[in-house]
């Protein structure tokens, strides 16, 4: 059950992600990244991470995503779609995107992290009885207490982000 | 027993004046040079006041030295209280602000407030960058004043070196022709020396004291110089050679010699004054105060290089001033004749002699310090120093022909002025050396040889007199004016410490005369040590 | 059965994607879309690596009595979502800036760089 | 008056910085002040020598004014050098002389410089304060009880006569070979000057000798000097040989003060000074202080150093005199003259400190012909002054060229008209003055000579100086070659002293008179209209030519003209002037027996040269000593005497005996006929012939005649071997500094110099062209790279990535 799952998941990733660097309309491309966002949301949840799935369907898709459609829509322009969306590096780009996957995945399943995965898969077993829905608690209990310093310096990032955001969109007085 | 701070005073009311000088504006040509003539002079009534505080009725066993600013060094006292006489300057490693005189330092202190008074009165003529040069004259005055006070090496080697930069640029900016050579000539070869002087003085620091018994290292020469004894011979040898180097070049002793009469003929008048007069004198009281106390069987074992040095110096110097056509290098040659004199009667390492050598150190000063005034001025009026190019001089300006004929007959060592006295006693030692010497009859015969310069001095000197004041006066000089009413101000001191001098040498001798006591006997004591203890001072050479 | 190194290939491939993304797109703000698939990459190998890290201890709550397992990683993914955030707004406010400026949002005009 | 001695020479002193000071404004343009000074001195010394003169025994007075040097603190009593005076019998003679000289040199030189008329001299005021200071001088080195201060004062005067040769230092003669009046000086300083380097090594050797004699504080005090010498010859520690080269080198200064061979020659030239100088310094004074150094030194000289002092003196009597015979300066012939007196003077010392027996007396006679010669050669010179300002007046007049001072010029200045027999030469020209009254010959004569009071007073003088009887040169001279002519026969090895003696007494006299005749006699040799204008000095300038003549008569010396062979009285200066005690003959005898007396020690030890058959006579004396010594026979007796002076003199006039009187008695009738011949021959060749013999002499052997007129060429051998070379040497040395000394410093200088260049070399092309090279590489591939920067993030970025996949891969490979 869990595989399939994990499957379809890891298919609508992919495919949104595709979606996002191959169409040519950015609205479109904003739109398969809310897809592909979806998908992670899953996996979360079958990594056990509800809460994680929660936020991520919260903040990503319903925040930033549609701040992004926001943005795609104010600086849309007719011209769009007639330009290429992409540049000339598109082949130098695949062939280094792909030789980079390979690499990663050649890393992940080498011989030498057998154990670690073995190991890794064991504490999985072990873990994956447990009631998701207990995650929140913790996290709470984490972020306020060994965490709290990371937290705090969140805040203040997401405070300067606030501020900036608002800084770079304020039209300058006497410009048009 | 705190005194007033006379030596201090010497030192830095020059300094002190010079800082003045450099508030007073540039266009202020007679401002300035009444500033730097009322410090030279405030300065030389201090010296005179440090003179008369100086006493002589103390025993010079338990106050080798005196007018000592902060604590004072007791020979008897225990390591600690003793070895921290003085100031602390830099105490991490032991530099003190030691500063004090004794019988041989004290003289050279009155000569030097007396010449750079002279010197700045002499030098009223100059008009290029007046400002500058006062400044400079002043700080070398401090300069000589704080080698001549210093009793830690350290602070000595520091005045040392101070005195080094304002001189170059005397020479260098205000010289003749070549001036540029000569200063850089001067720079670097004293220069030379004091980079021995300087690892003499450190291996001497790391030589002293015992670290591990609690007594430090030290550069209190009074204390080096209790300690000479634990000095062994092979080091003091080494050292003693390495000092050799940075004195010998100032005296200048034969062959250092050549850069003295390029700078002096190169250096302004009043410079050549100071450098003559005092400058010289430091080479001289480097060994009297550093190498033959500290380093007492060096200083034995070559006394008789030292003697055949100073008969060369005689002998050369004044083969070499016969040969001279220029005035200023005739006096410089003869400078190096008379610096020869001061090595025999220290040679001698016998009480006569070294008094000799300070009296002898003291009347050049004067001696040489007019003449080289006394050239100035002619030269000023003449623009040229040729002894050839004048002639018949003596009836026109009888006053300067007067002074100058003083002067030279002081120089060749005439009676009843203060020539006669430092040579004769320097010849008398020599000739009659320290026992501790043992090789009597080598110094005898060289003394005997070097009295071959007495007579070449007077036939240069006489020679002279005759090219430049006898015979008819050469008509271009026919308007020649007379000492004007400075340089009769500037020669009439001078000229009456010769006289004094040499009329009534006592009043000087009666301060050296302890202190050259004391040496001798502390040389003559470590010299006695070795021969008891079985140790030949001589054997370990050969 | 999937096993961790399944959850790391998705998110390698994910990255992957995502960086051709940003490579190849001329338009800025595909490029901070492309960026965002990255970020979900890395969110996923977190959240993969914190349910697989072997605890071998269970923690038990103090107010519920159960074992629970350490949520680090789900942590970091959290803080991820957080600068992920913050990044997408600056980088729209800025896109916005820019477009204002230069009334356009192609990188090939934004060459200020350039030497 | 004893007590304030030291104003003697102070005044003159105070007269000196005053002249100097104040110059022309004083009184008499400073001459009164200077004549007052040294005249109070005339009187004080006067009063002292009166009081030595009549005191039955006098102890030497001390006057101690303050210390010069000091070494080795407060502790010691007697400083290493003290300005101390002695009065004793020596030194109150000296005093009188050297004042008196001085004092009527002081007064003809206002004469003489031409004071107060249009001729006087541009730097008259100068002339006196060198003349006071010169006077200082000479005081305080006659004073002194101190050979330190003797020295110094021996300076001095040299410096004086200096100043005072050089005094018309601006005259240049039209002869280039003639010696100018400045070249004189330096000549005259630097000659004398190298005497004096062995006076400065002997007092530097004395010391070191007293040193081992005495471990503790020495000092030059001169009786402590005797009394230590004797104590370390007793000893030992001072050996013979030591003494006697000490002897020597003090001597060395005497040499060149006397102006004795070989160091004779700058005093002819000194002759270029004022004559009054001449007369003061060159004659009287201080050429003089030579012998009475070696009189000071005489209790230290050894019998062989006075050997060599008695030869030096003796030859230099012989040379001298030689040279004169043939000079025609009139100032010339007087020098040589001097030198030649000199030279008996130092002869008469040294065969006394030869002879251990005191009994030649040398060392009085000696001094009293220094006194009688400083009276009638001062008065020579004097004259001679005067003769030369009326020919120098004369040959002004017409505007002549001609050389004032040479006699070939002169001539006739007494007796244009003819010539006086031989006898009335010498014994009735002083008879003249009556003689006239009676004789038309006479009466000519008298009435028509040109410079009667110079002439006068000049043939006296000269009487005086040629040993004729009844003057005092004749006194002292005979005395002189009595004690020579004793020591000779006792040492017939010595005889040449002898022979030096009585030969230059002969030449003495003869070139004395033909002086006088070439410069007074005969016909005159100058235009007729010149010699006109001759006229006699000013009185200023005669009356002290007479007081000095008239010193020079035998009287005030001894009343008995023969010295001493009809009295028995050598009159009172052998009595005020005893030999002193002679430390030098106390060295000690290893061999001697106790009861052989100081003859023997003396015999064995101080006079090696001595022949054993001398003993006799060193008996005899000794036992003469020992009856009249305080102390009685005793291994050292002449020591053991202490400071009974007085018991030698005495005892050698009793041991005198029979042998000493025949010998005296045969110099006396040797001196007498020596110094007739030579008047005789001198007047036969120049009085009666013209000096035709002479000429025809000069002839037939021309190498010495040319040899004598050239001074035996010294002067020209000093200018070739001494003077040149080392003006050469000293080029050289020069040169050799330069060359080589500086040459090695600027060389390392160079070579720095090049080494800095060679690194700067190094520094520019390898080190920095290095650094450039690493540059240059940057830019080459920074113009590569740049290409890479397109300002494109993204082109970044693929950089980045195939890097980070580059990484990936290599960090697979790795392991």
């Amino acid at each position: 059950m869990a595989g399939w799952m994990f499957i379809l998941f890891a298919l609508l990733i992919l495919a949104g992600s595709l979606g996002v660097v191959a169409l040519r309309n950015v609205m479109h491309s904003a739109l398969m990244l809310g897809v592909a966002l979806f998908g992670v949301a899953g996996v979360f949840l079958l990594l056990g991470a509800d809460f994680l799935a929660a936020v991520q369907v919260v903040v990503y898709v319903s925040g930033v995503l549609i701040l992004m459609l926001f943005v795609v829509m104010l600086t849309h322009r007719l011209y769009d779609r007639t330009l290429a969306q992409t540049n000339e590096r598109r082949l130098l780009a695949s062939v280094l995107c792909l030789a980079l996957f390979v690499m990663l995945g050649l890393g992940i399943t080498a011989e030498n992290a057998a154990s670690l995965r073995g190991a890794a898969d064991r504490g999985f077993r072990q873990w994956a009885g447990i009631d998701p829905v207990a995650t929140v608690g913790r996290l709470g209990e984490l972020l306020l207490k060994p965490y709290v310093v990371p937290f705090e310096v969140a805040s203040v990032l997401l405070l300067a982000a606030l501020v900036g955001a608002i800084l770079f969109t304020k039209r300058e007085p006497g410009k048009s | 027993m705190v005194n007033f701070p006379y030596l201090s005073f010497m030192t830095f009311t020059p300094v002190f004046g010079a800082l003045f000088l450099l508030l007073i504006p540039k266009e202020n040509a007679r401002g300035i040079r009444t500033a730097a003539a009322f410090f030279t002079l405030l300065t030389l009534v201090i010296s005179l006041f440090a003179w008369r505080a100086y006493d002589l009725t103390l025993d010079p066993a338990a106050h080798p030295v005196q007018l000592v600013e902060g604590k004072a060094y007791d020979p008897q006292a225990p390591d600690a209280e003793r070895l921290s006489a003085g100031s602390a300057w830099i105490p991490a490693f032991h530099i003190y602000y030691f500063v004090g005189v004794d019988g041989l330092s004290l003289p050279l202190l009155l000569l030097t407030a007396l010449i750079s008074t002279v010197a700045v009165i002499a030098s009223f003529n100059i008009e290029n960058r007046v400002k500058e040069y006062f400044f400079f004259m002043l700080l070398l005055e401090a300069g000589m004043m704080g080698v001549f006070s210093a009793l830690d090496f350290f602070l000595f080697y520091v005045f040392w070196e101070v005195m080094l930069v304002p001189m170059y640029f005397l020479i260098g900016v205000w010289g003749g022709p070549k001036k540029e050579f000569a200063a850089i000539k001067f720079f670097l070869y004293t220069l030379f020396g004091s980079v021995f002087m300087l690892v003499a003085m450190l291996a001497l620091y790391f030589w002293s004291g015992h670290p591990d018994r609690g007594i430090p290292h030290t550069f209190n020469l009074l204390e080096l110089k209790r300690q000479a004894g634990g000095f062994n011979p092979a080091f003091q040898l080494v050292v003693y050679w390495a000092l050799f180097l940075g004195f010998a070049i100032k005296v200048p002793i034969f062959p250092f010699h050549t850069w003295l009469p390029l700078a002096h003929v190169e250096a302004p008048t009043a410079v050549s004054i100071i450098l003559a007069a005092v400058l010289l004198k430091m080479g001289v009281y480097g060994f009297l105060r550093i190498s033959f106390p500290i380093l007492p069987l060096a200083t034995q074992q070559y006394a008789t290089v030292l003697l055949v040095l100073g008969f060369i110096n005689v002998v050369y110097g004044a083969f070499c001033a016969m040969a001279q056509s220029d005035m200023k290098k005739l006096v410089a040659y003869s400078s190096i004749n008379h610096m020869g004199y001061c090595l025999l009667g220290m040679a001698s390492l016998s009480a006569i002699g070294l008094n000799g050598a300070i009296f002898e150190m003291l009347g050049h000063g004067f001696v040489t310090g007019s003449l080289f005034l006394l050239v100035g001025v002619v030269y000023d009026r003449a623009h040229h120093r040729d002894i050839d190019g004048f002639g018949g001089l003596g009836v026109r300006v009888p006053k300067y022909a007067g002074l100058m004929t003083l002067a030279c007959m002081a120089s060749l060592g005439l009676p009843g002025l203060c020539g006669f006295v430092g040579e004769f006693l320097c010849l008398l030692g020599a000739f009659n050396p320290n026992r501790i010497l043992g090789n009597d009859a080598t110094f005898k015969v060289f003394t005997a040889l070097s009295v071959i310069g007495i007579l070449v001095t007077a036939g240069f000197f006489l020679w002279m007199i005759q090219r430049v004041f006898l015979g008819k006066l050469n008509p271009k000089y026919a308007e020649l004016p007379d000492l004007d009413g400075r340089e009769t101000v500037a020669a009439i001191p001078l000229a009456v410490m010769t006289v004094l001098a040499g009329v009534f040498p006592w009043f000087l001798l009666k301060v050296m005369d302890p202190a050259s006591q004391a040496l001798v006997t502390h040389i003559v004591s470590h010299a006695q040590q070795v021969s008891t203890s079985g140790g030949d001072v001589v054997s370990w050479l050969r | 059965m999937v096993t961790l190194n399944h959850y790391l290939l998705l998110g390698a491939a994910m990255f992957a994607i995502g960086i051709y993304g940003v490579l190849t797109r001329r338009n800025i703000l595909g490029i901070l879309i492309s960026l965002e698939l990255m970020f979900n990459a890395a969110m996923v190998n977190f959240a993969a690596f914190n349910a697989f890290t072997p605890d071998g201890k269970p923690r038990v709550m103090p107010f519920q009595g159960q074992a629970l397992p350490e949520l680090h990683g789900q942590v970091f993914a959290l803080f991820i979502i957080l600068v992920a955030a913050a990044e997408a707004v600056v980088g729209l406010a800025l896109v916005l800036a820019i477009y204002r400026n230069l009334k356009s949002i192609y990188v090939e005009h934004l060459n200020l760089l350039k030497w | 008056m004893l007590r304030t001695v030291y104003l003697i020479p102070l005044l003159p002193l105070l007269s000196f910085v005053l002249i100097t000071l104040g110059g022309r404004r004083l009184p008499g343009k400073g001459s009164f002040v200077a004549i007052a000074a040294i005249g109070w001195g005339l009187f004080q010394s006067l009063s002292i020598f009166f009081q030595v003169l009549l005191s039955p025994e006098w102890h030497p007075y001390h006057v101690d004014l303050y210390d010069f040097l000091r070494v080795g603190g407060g502790g010691n009593a007697v400083p290493l050098v003290q300005i101390a005076f002695q009065i004793d019998g020596l030194s109150s003679v000296m005093l009188v002389v050297v004042t008196l000289v001085s004092f009527l040199v002081h007064v003809y030189s206002l004469g003489y410089m031409g004071y107060g008329t249009h001729e006087e001299d541009q730097r008259f005021s100068r002339f006196y304060s060198n003349l006071s200071l010169f006077s200082f001088s000479m005081l305080v080195l006659v004073l002194a009880d101190n050979y330190a201060v003797v020295f110094m004062a021996w300076e001095l005067v040299g410096l004086c006569s200096y100043l005072l040769i050089g005094h018309w230092f601006e005259k240049d003669y039209p002869d280039p070979r003639q010696i100018t009046p400045r070249q004189a000086a330096i000549k005259a300083f630097l000659t004398t000057k190298v005497g004096d380097l062995g006076f400065v090594i002997g007092l530097a050797w004395l010391y070191s000798l007293c040193q081992a004699a005495d471990p503790g504080h020495v000092h030059f005090n001169m009786d402590y000097v005797r009394e230590t010498v004797q104590k370390g010859l007793e000893s030992g520690a001072i050996a013979p040989w030591a003494l006697t080269a000490v002897g020597i080198c003090i001597f060395f200064g005497a040499i060149g003060k006397s102006a004795q061979w070989p160091l004779h020659t700058w005093l002819p030239d000194a002759m270029e000074g004022p004559t009054p100088v001449s007369a003061l310094i060159h004659a009287a004074t201080m050429v003089a202080a030579g012998v009475y150094l070696v009189g000071r030194i005489f209790p230290i000289l050894t019998p062989d150093a006075g050997l060599f002092i008695a030869y030096t003196g003796g030859f230099t009597a012989l040379f001298a005199a030689s040279i004169a015979l043939a000079q025609n300066d009139i100032k010339k012939v007087l020098a040589y003259s001097t030198v030649s007196q000199l030279g008996y003077m130092i002869l008469s010392l040294g065969v006394g400190a030869a002879d251990p027996t005191g009994q030649t007396r040398g060392y009085q006679s000696g001094l009293m012909h220094l006194t009688t010669h400083a009276m009638f050669k001062a008065c020579l010179f004097l004259c001679s002054g005067s003769v030369i300002h009326a020919m120098h007046h004369a040959l002004h007049h017409v505007h002549s060229e001609r050389d004032p001072q040479d006699m070939r010029n002169m001539g006739g200045l007494f007796s244009p008209t003819g010539l006086f027999g031989f006898l009335e030469t010498l014994f009735l020209l002083p008879l003249m003055p009556i003689l006239s009254r009676f004789s038309p010959r006479y009466q000519e004569a008298w009435s028509s000579a040109k410079m009667p009071a110079t002439f006068w007073t000049m043939l006296v003088a000269t009487v005086a100086i040629s040993g004729v009887p009844l003057f005092s040169g004749f006194i002292s001279k005979d005395a002189i070659l009595g004690g020579t002519l004793h020591f000779a026969s006792e040492h017939p090895e010595h005889a040449l002293l002898a022979v030096f003696g009585f030969g230059a007494a002969a030449l003495t006299a003869f070139y004395m008179f033909r002086l006088i005749f070439m410069t007074f006699f005969g016909a005159p040799r100058l235009p007729e209209h010149a010699f006109e204008h001759v006229h006699e000095s000013p009185r200023v300038m005669t009356v002290p030519l007479s007081i000095l003549a008239v010193l020079s008569f035998w009287i005030f010396f001894n009343p008995d003209p023969t010295g001493g062979l009809i009295t028995h009285s050598h009159g009172w200066f052998f009595e005020k002037v005893p030999a002193p005690a002679r430390a030098g003959l106390s060295a000690r005898t290893e061999t001697a027996k106790p009861d052989a007396a100081a003859a023997e020690a003396s015999r064995a030890q101080g006079l090696s040269l001595l022949p054993a058959a001398q003993a006799e006579a060193g008996h005899a004396d000794a036992e003469g000593q020992a009856s009249t010594g305080p102390s009685g026979p005793t291994p050292h007796g002449v020591s053991a005497s202490g400071h009974a002076e007085g018991a030698a003199a005495s005892g050698h006039a009793s041991a005198h005996g029979d042998s000493g009187h025949s010998i005296h008695v045969l110099a006396l009738v040797l001196s007498l006929m020596v110094a007739f011949s030579g008047i005789a021959l001198s007047r036969s060749w120049y009085g009666v012939q013209g000096g035709v013999p002479a000429a025809a002499l000069a002839q037939r052997w021309p190498w010495l005649y040319d040899r004598l007129l050239h001074k035996w060429y010294f002067d020209e051998f000093y200018r070739a071997w001494v003077v040149r070379p080392g003006l050469h040497l000293a080029r050289i040395l020069y040169d050799f500094d330069m060359g080589v000394v500086d040459l090695f410093v600027n060389g390392c200088g160079a070579v720095a110099v090049l080494i800095s260049q060679f690194k700067g070399a190094v520094d520019t092309y390898i080190v920095d062209g290095l650094v450039d090279a690493v540059g240059f590489t940057v830019k080459v591939f920074g113009d590569v790279l740049r290409r890479l920067q397109t300002g494109i993030v993204q082109s970044y970025l693929v950089y980045i990535t195939l890097l980070t996949a580059l990484g990936v891969i290599l960090f697979e490979l790795m392991g």
